[in-house]
């Protein structure tokens, strides 16, 4: 008698369980289009969180907000503007999570378009289950050469955040020569990022006949730096790259000043694009480079996109290297979408892959996949009083590149 | 050649200061309170964002903080054990019951702390310039923050290593440590002793926050990764043991220092392979019974 | 009521409803949404981890904190070998590895008694992810791998197939000798040595066991998430989840963890995409408010309440 | 022939002798009791020699065969079952099953499950638990676990059985039935050693005494020496 009533508690379990996402799906057939719908599964919580908001808030929210002030994308099988509705769903940072809830966006809610995942690893979780349902994806925190690699076997995916030799470290490695500096030292977060970008390094550099005269890999969650930066220091280098990101770049900084390493280039990145990057050092970070899109002075419109995307809020949120890009993209993905008059993936996937539209960069196109990189407005940024200006490539400089930087601040 | 050796023997000392620092609320309120606080980085979390906050918006000298945040975080300790944990303790069946229920529900606050925190400052990380001036120690450059924490570490754990052993207060903490039963059959009243107890190990964590805050960039998810070094450290040194702490991380920073120093790669390897085989070893810790 | 009646109602009715249930899962792809499935697998693993996690630690009491590092270690067997061998050799192989090492740290380890045991355990997995992510980058030179894509329905019915077959072996060691060994095992473990048992092998064989069901998890479940590092397969959440899950359940009855782990991940599921602002913090306060007034999970719960019935029925007659 | 003999049997803890040097013999059918003050090292050569500890140095043989350093449920499927002086049983396991451990892993391990089940309700019979079989093992009387920890050493199927203080705690009656179980299992020919405090059952049951005192060997004889000896009597009274 009580083993029966167990047991039907655990059929009810698990009937429940197999029958409750039964009925969501058996929902009612939409009605007529009224909004475009875009799902997204983004690290809410976790130790990625602090990745995904940075780019979350300011861009995503803001051009929903923008777009739908304005009444949303036209399109023209509707014969109206569909506002655009964010469905967001929390992965907590696991990437399991990720691709179970991207599967969940496109079978069960039926999204009409999925906006990235954030970060490298996820991106590279997601891009194949995207391109299998054929949903575009367009990229955004995150790819490096490895994806460059598979996006011919997916047609579906674009990315548009510049990297290591998409065109960065050519340019920066023109610069450095440019100016004489003739040695580097190189520490490196073990990932996939940091593997990229000293590899990558390691060709550019010589090429321009700058010696690389020491490399370190640091593993992630290693914050105290300062045995790695002694060693440099001791090298002697002109130049100190450090391809990490910011939970390692900011010690890095701040442990550089505290053993009074001043070299005459000081490279950090991702991580001394941002706003937060100024707010922690102040006027110690003159003259430290890193990576970069545009700064105010790149274009009037560039000006205004940063009035939009950071008027008003505190400096923490500004990042000068992504969120141009991260922008960039959706304004093509949009315009993409007007153009084609229809929602459908496979045609606006045509026209994304052979259309030139213009954006914030201004006319902006899409190479096997990759943001062309003839429309970066930038590569390499320098902290100069206050703002991170665009030093190189030089024809799209704000600023004169500063060389040697300046020593650190006294205290 | 002598001057690499000092630079990464005070480097690791450094370390161990910070690590002794993060585990000795651990150490309290895992070797009296028996609670292992897998929520004790929400507490350091705490406290680093309470400086930030009151320096950067208030401008409050980040050291000075320290009347604040340390009382703040204490209360907010005392208050959980009071309701929660006293009473897991009382209508727990056995004493392991009690910690692997408390365990749990540390769980529990860790994610409701965190959550809170990401509300409150977002996900942002945070950081901010202190004292990060060099000082010259023998040829050896080392940040004055850096010097500053472990001077406050030693301070702390000397003041509470004094205050146990000399006070009537401490007394009845070690007393309740060894037997909390018995301690209770003393006159000693076992729950306020207990709730103290974390209290001040949430008060350490707090304070441990504010110190590593002038250090290190701070996050509101940067807790679970100080919780684990905690866990190691008071392993190590062995449960509840104020010097146990002391030397567990410095044990942990010398090891970590040295293998930066030839390979940094398996830094985070050599932490917990040097934990394994001294577990295996001494599995009570170095001052373990 | 005569005997044979109790047995056959004791065993054909709850036989007929596993029956039921068990048809209601295979068939599950042909019936229900797509989306569905591939939750039921998510929910599958879960319920695989813990029920897994249980077979040793419930009745040793040995909390093992080495789940992540099995289900990590099948994890990179998929990643590894996925493309070069048939799906249910790569899983079975993906199984055997962890079974292997957790022959080696077993033991090495067993003699560690509580909180100590849990901590090692635990730093297993960490010592895995950091040497694995080590050794990729030194001396493969990359980080993370791509694992091949697997279609949802095979993923689906090979978690299946390693759930009834976990189930049944958990079933039979706790109604075999061995599970009895066990259980005195934890109740003392001295006494049981000096009974006769050698406690040595009952463990180490057990832990064993466990590990081999995680790791065939691992291995299946890498083919879903498409790209690995050492950071996503050792990933210490897969330590806590499985504990987690099944004190919720309650491990006094096999059904408990079951329960406990597919409540658990369901209601995850639904936190995550309705709440996702706030699903740390109702999460977090579902888990204390649980285990206040859960001690004994929800196999305690029914327990009480069955008692209760059973009270009322007594007053009656 | 000795079923059981040690020979320079010592176990240090830290710098401390527990046991010292003692060399000691069992014969086959015999009750021999140990006795000593608190702490003369009586449970630790128990411990020693139930494989606990291991001794160091020393050698002990059962049945002529070295088993010094095997482990303990070796020792024990060779036929030398133990009970303890704070109860061991198993809390949450039913009577019966208890019982039934012994059964399935003692001395032969590769009884059928019913014939291991029928010997353990035998057992409890024995032994005087039919009626508890199904309890819990945490809800008996001291008297009973005492007497639960008894049949589960025997089910083991011992030759030689080691019980320590079994009478430690019990009441006049409780110690009686206690005795009279001792003789009862020595007269289905199992060698019995047994720790004793209580004077009036060591000295009735047992046919031969050693005496401990300091982790050494002061004394040895029938009880009626050793209750006259002036060695054991300073001991004791010295305490």
């Amino acid at each position: 008698m009580t083993k029966k009533l167990i047991f039907s508690l655990i059929v009810l379990t698990l009937v429940a369980l197999v029958a409750l996402p039964l009925c969501s799906a058996c929902a009612p057939a939409a009605p007529a289009k009224d909004k475009i719908v875009v799902g997204m599964s983004r690290p809410l919580s976790g130790p990625m969180a602090l990745i995904g908001d940075s780019a979350f808030r300011p861009v995503y929210e803001t051009f929903v907000a923008e777009v739908n002030a304005d009444g949303g994308i036209y399109v023209a099988e509707y014969g109206k503007k569909l506002p655009i509705e964010l469905l967001i769903y929390d992965d907590k940072g696991d990437v399991g999570t990720m691709t179970r809830l991207t599967e969940k966006l496109i079978l069960e809610d039926k999204v009409d378009f999925l906006w990235p995942a954030c970060g490298t690893a996820f991106i590279f979780g997601q891009a194949p289950i995207a391109n299998k349902y054929n949903y575009i994806l367009l990229t955004a925190e995150g790819g490096a050469t490895t994806i460059r690699d598979i996006l011919p076997g997916l047609p579906y995916v674009f990315v548009s955040l510049s990297f290591s030799d998409w065109y960065q470290l050519p340019v920066l490695a023109d610069l450095l020569a440019e100016k004489g500096a003739r040695t580097a030292y190189i520490m490196y977060i073990a990932d996939l990022h940091g593997i990229e970008y000293s590899g990558v390094a390691g060709i550019e550099f010589p090429k321009r006949g700058i010696e690389i005269v020491g490399i370190k890999s640091v593993p992630p969650d290693i914050k105290d730096l300062s045995p790695i930066l002694k060693e440099a220091k001791a090298s002697n280098a002109d130049v100190f790259c450090a391809f990490a990101y910011p939970d390692q770049i900011l010690p890095a900084t701040g442990q550089s000043i505290e053993i009074g390493y001043n070299p005459k280039v000081w490279l950090g990145g991702p991580g001394v694009n941002f706003g937060f990057y100024h707010a922690a050092f102040g006027p110690a970070t003159e003259g430290i480079m890193g990576f970069t899109t545009f700064s105010r002075k790149t274009s009037p419109t560039a000006n205004e996109l940063a009035d939009k995307l950071y008027a008003g809020k505190p400096e923490e949120v500004q990042d000068w290297w992504g969120h141009p890009l991260y922008w960039a993209g959706l304004e093509f993905w949009k315009a993409a979408i007007e153009e084609a008059g229809t929602l459908d993936q496979a045609v606006i996937r045509d026209i994304m892959a052979t259309s030139t539209f213009d954006t914030i960069l201004g006319p902006t196109w899409f190479v096997s996949g990759l943001m062309a990189k003839e429309c970066h407005t930038g590569e390499i940024g320098q902290w100069q009083s206050g703002v991170f200006e665009v030093v190189g490539p030089k024809d799209k400089a704000t600023a004169e590149f500063i060389y040697p930087k300046p020593a650190w601040p006294a205290p | 050649m002598m001057v690499t050796i000092l630079d990464v023997v005070i480097a690791g000392l450094l370390l161990g200061g910070i690590y002794a620092l993060i585990a000795m609320g651990l150490s309290l309120q895992y070797g009296v309170a028996r609670v292992l606080n897998i929520s004790h980085g929400e507490f350091i979390m705490v406290g680093a964002f309470l400086t930030w906050m009151l320096y950067t918006v208030f401008g409050i000298n980040p050291l000075l903080c320290l009347v604040i945040v340390g009382p703040v975080v204490f209360i907010i300790g005392f208050i959980l054990h009071k309701t929660l944990f006293t009473r897991l303790r009382i209508s727990s069946t056995s004493s392991g019951a009690f910690e692997s229920r408390s365990l749990l529900a540390t769980f529990g606050l860790l994610f409701i702390i965190q959550n809170i925190a990401l509300i409150a400052w977002g996900a942002e990380i945070r950081g901010y310039a202190y004292l990060n001036i060099s000082v010259n120690l023998g040829g050896a450059l080392f940040g004055a923050n850096r010097l500053v924490t472990l001077g406050f570490a030693i301070a702390i754990g000397l003041a509470f290593y004094i205050f146990l052993a000399r006070t009537r207060m401490g007394k009845a903490i070690r007393a309740a440590a060894q037997d909390p039963a018995t301690a209770g059959l003393m006159g000693v009243n076992i729950n306020q002793v207990l709730a103290l107890c974390f209290g001040f190990g949430a008060s350490m964590a707090g304070i441990a926050g504010l110190l590593l805050s002038m250090c290190y960039p701070i996050n509101a998810a940067m807790g679970l990764e100080y919780t684990i070094i905690a866990i190691i450290v008071v392993v190590l040194g062995g449960l509840g043991s104020i010097p146990g702490s002391f030397i567990g991380g410095f044990i942990l920073g010398l090891v970590g220092s040295i293998v930066t120093y030839f390979e940094p790669g398996l830094a985070l390897v050599s932490y917990y392979v040097i934990f394994m085989i001294l577990l295996l070893v001494r599995p009570t810790g170095i001052l373990g019974k | 009521m005569d005997i044979t009646t109790f047995t056959s109602k004791r065993f054909l009715v709850p036989g007929l409803i596993i029956l039921i249930l068990l048809v209601l899962l295979a068939t599950l792809p042909l019936y229900a949404p797509a989306y569905t499935v591939i939750l039921m697998a998510s929910i599958l693993m879960y319920i695989v981890l813990t029920v897994s996690w249980v077979i040793f630690s419930g009745p040793t009491g040995y909390i093992s904190l080495a789940s992540a590092a099995f289900f990590g270690v099948g994890i990179y067997t998929a990643a590894i070998l996925g493309g070069e061998l048939p799906l249910l050799i790569v899983v079975g192989i993906g199984g055997l590895a962890s079974f292997c090492l957790a022959l080696l740290v077993g033991a090495l380890t067993l003699r560690l008694k509580g909180i100590y045991f849990a901590i090692f355990t635990f730093g297993l997995v960490m010592l895995l992810r950091y040497l694995v992510l080590w050794w990729e980058i030194k001396y493969t030179l990359t980080r993370g791998r791509f694992v091949i894509v697997v279609d949802n329905n095979t993923i689906y019915y090979v978690m299946l197939g390693i759930f009834v077959v976990l189930l049944i072996t958990a079933y039979f060691i706790r109604r075999s000798k061995f599970g009895l060994a066990l259980q005195s095992i934890g109740e003392n473990e001295e006494a049981a040595a000096h009974t006769g048992i050698n406690v040595t092998m009952v463990k180490v064989i057990t832990f064993a066991i466990s590990a081999f069901f995680m790791g065939t998890a691992g291995a299946i479940m890498a083919t879903r998430w498409t790209y690995i590092d050492p950071y996503i397969a050792f990933n210490p959440l897969f330590s806590f989840m499985p504990v987690l899950m099944a004190i919720f359940g309650g491990m006094g009855q096999l059904y408990g963890p079951v329960i406990g782990a597919a409540i658990f991940s369901y209601l995850e599921e639904i936190l995550l995409t309705e709440f996702p602002y706030y699903y740390m913090l109702i999460f977090g306060v579902i888990m204390v408010v649980a285990i206040l007034y859960m001690p004994n999970g929800l196999v305690g719960l029914i327990q009480k309440w069955r008692k209760g019935d059973l009270g009322e029925k007594h007053a009656n007659t | 022939m000795p079923i059981l003999e040690g020979e320079g049997v010592t176990k240090y803890f830290g710098g401390l002798a527990a046991v010292s040097n003692v060399d000691f013999h069992v014969e086959q059918g015999e009750i021999v009791g140990l006795i000593g003050p608190n702490g003369a090292g009586k449970t630790t050569l128990f411990n020693l020699i139930s494989a606990a500890l291991v001794p160091k140095p020393g050698a002990i043989r059962f049945k002529d065969e070295n088993i010094t350093g095997l482990k303990p449920h070796k020792i024990c499927r060779m036929g030398v079952a133990r009970t303890f002086q704070e109860v061991k049983v198993f809390p949450n396991i039913p009577v019966l099953e208890n019982v039934l451990l012994g059964s399935l892993f003692g001395t032969s391990p590769g009884m059928s499950s019913a014939d291991a089940a029928r010997e353990a309700t035998e057992l409890l019979e024995f032994v005087g638990l039919s009626a508890v079989r199904a309890t819990p093992a945490k809800d008996l009387t001291l008297a009973n676990q005492k007497r639960l920890e008894v049949a589960r050493a025997l089910a083991t199927k011992p030759e030689l059985l080691m019980l320590d203080e079994l009478m430690a705690g019990l009441n006049p009656t409780e110690v009686a039935q206690a005795m009279e179980l001792v003789t009862k299992i020595r007269d289905k020919g199992i060698t019995i050693f047994m720790i004793e405090h209580v004077m009036k059952a060591i000295m009735s049951v047992c046919d031969r005494i050693m005496v401990l005192h300091h982790g050494e060997k002061i004394a040895e004889g029938t009880p009626e020496e050793i209750a006259t000896s002036k060695t054991v009597i300073e001991v004791y009274l010295g305490e």
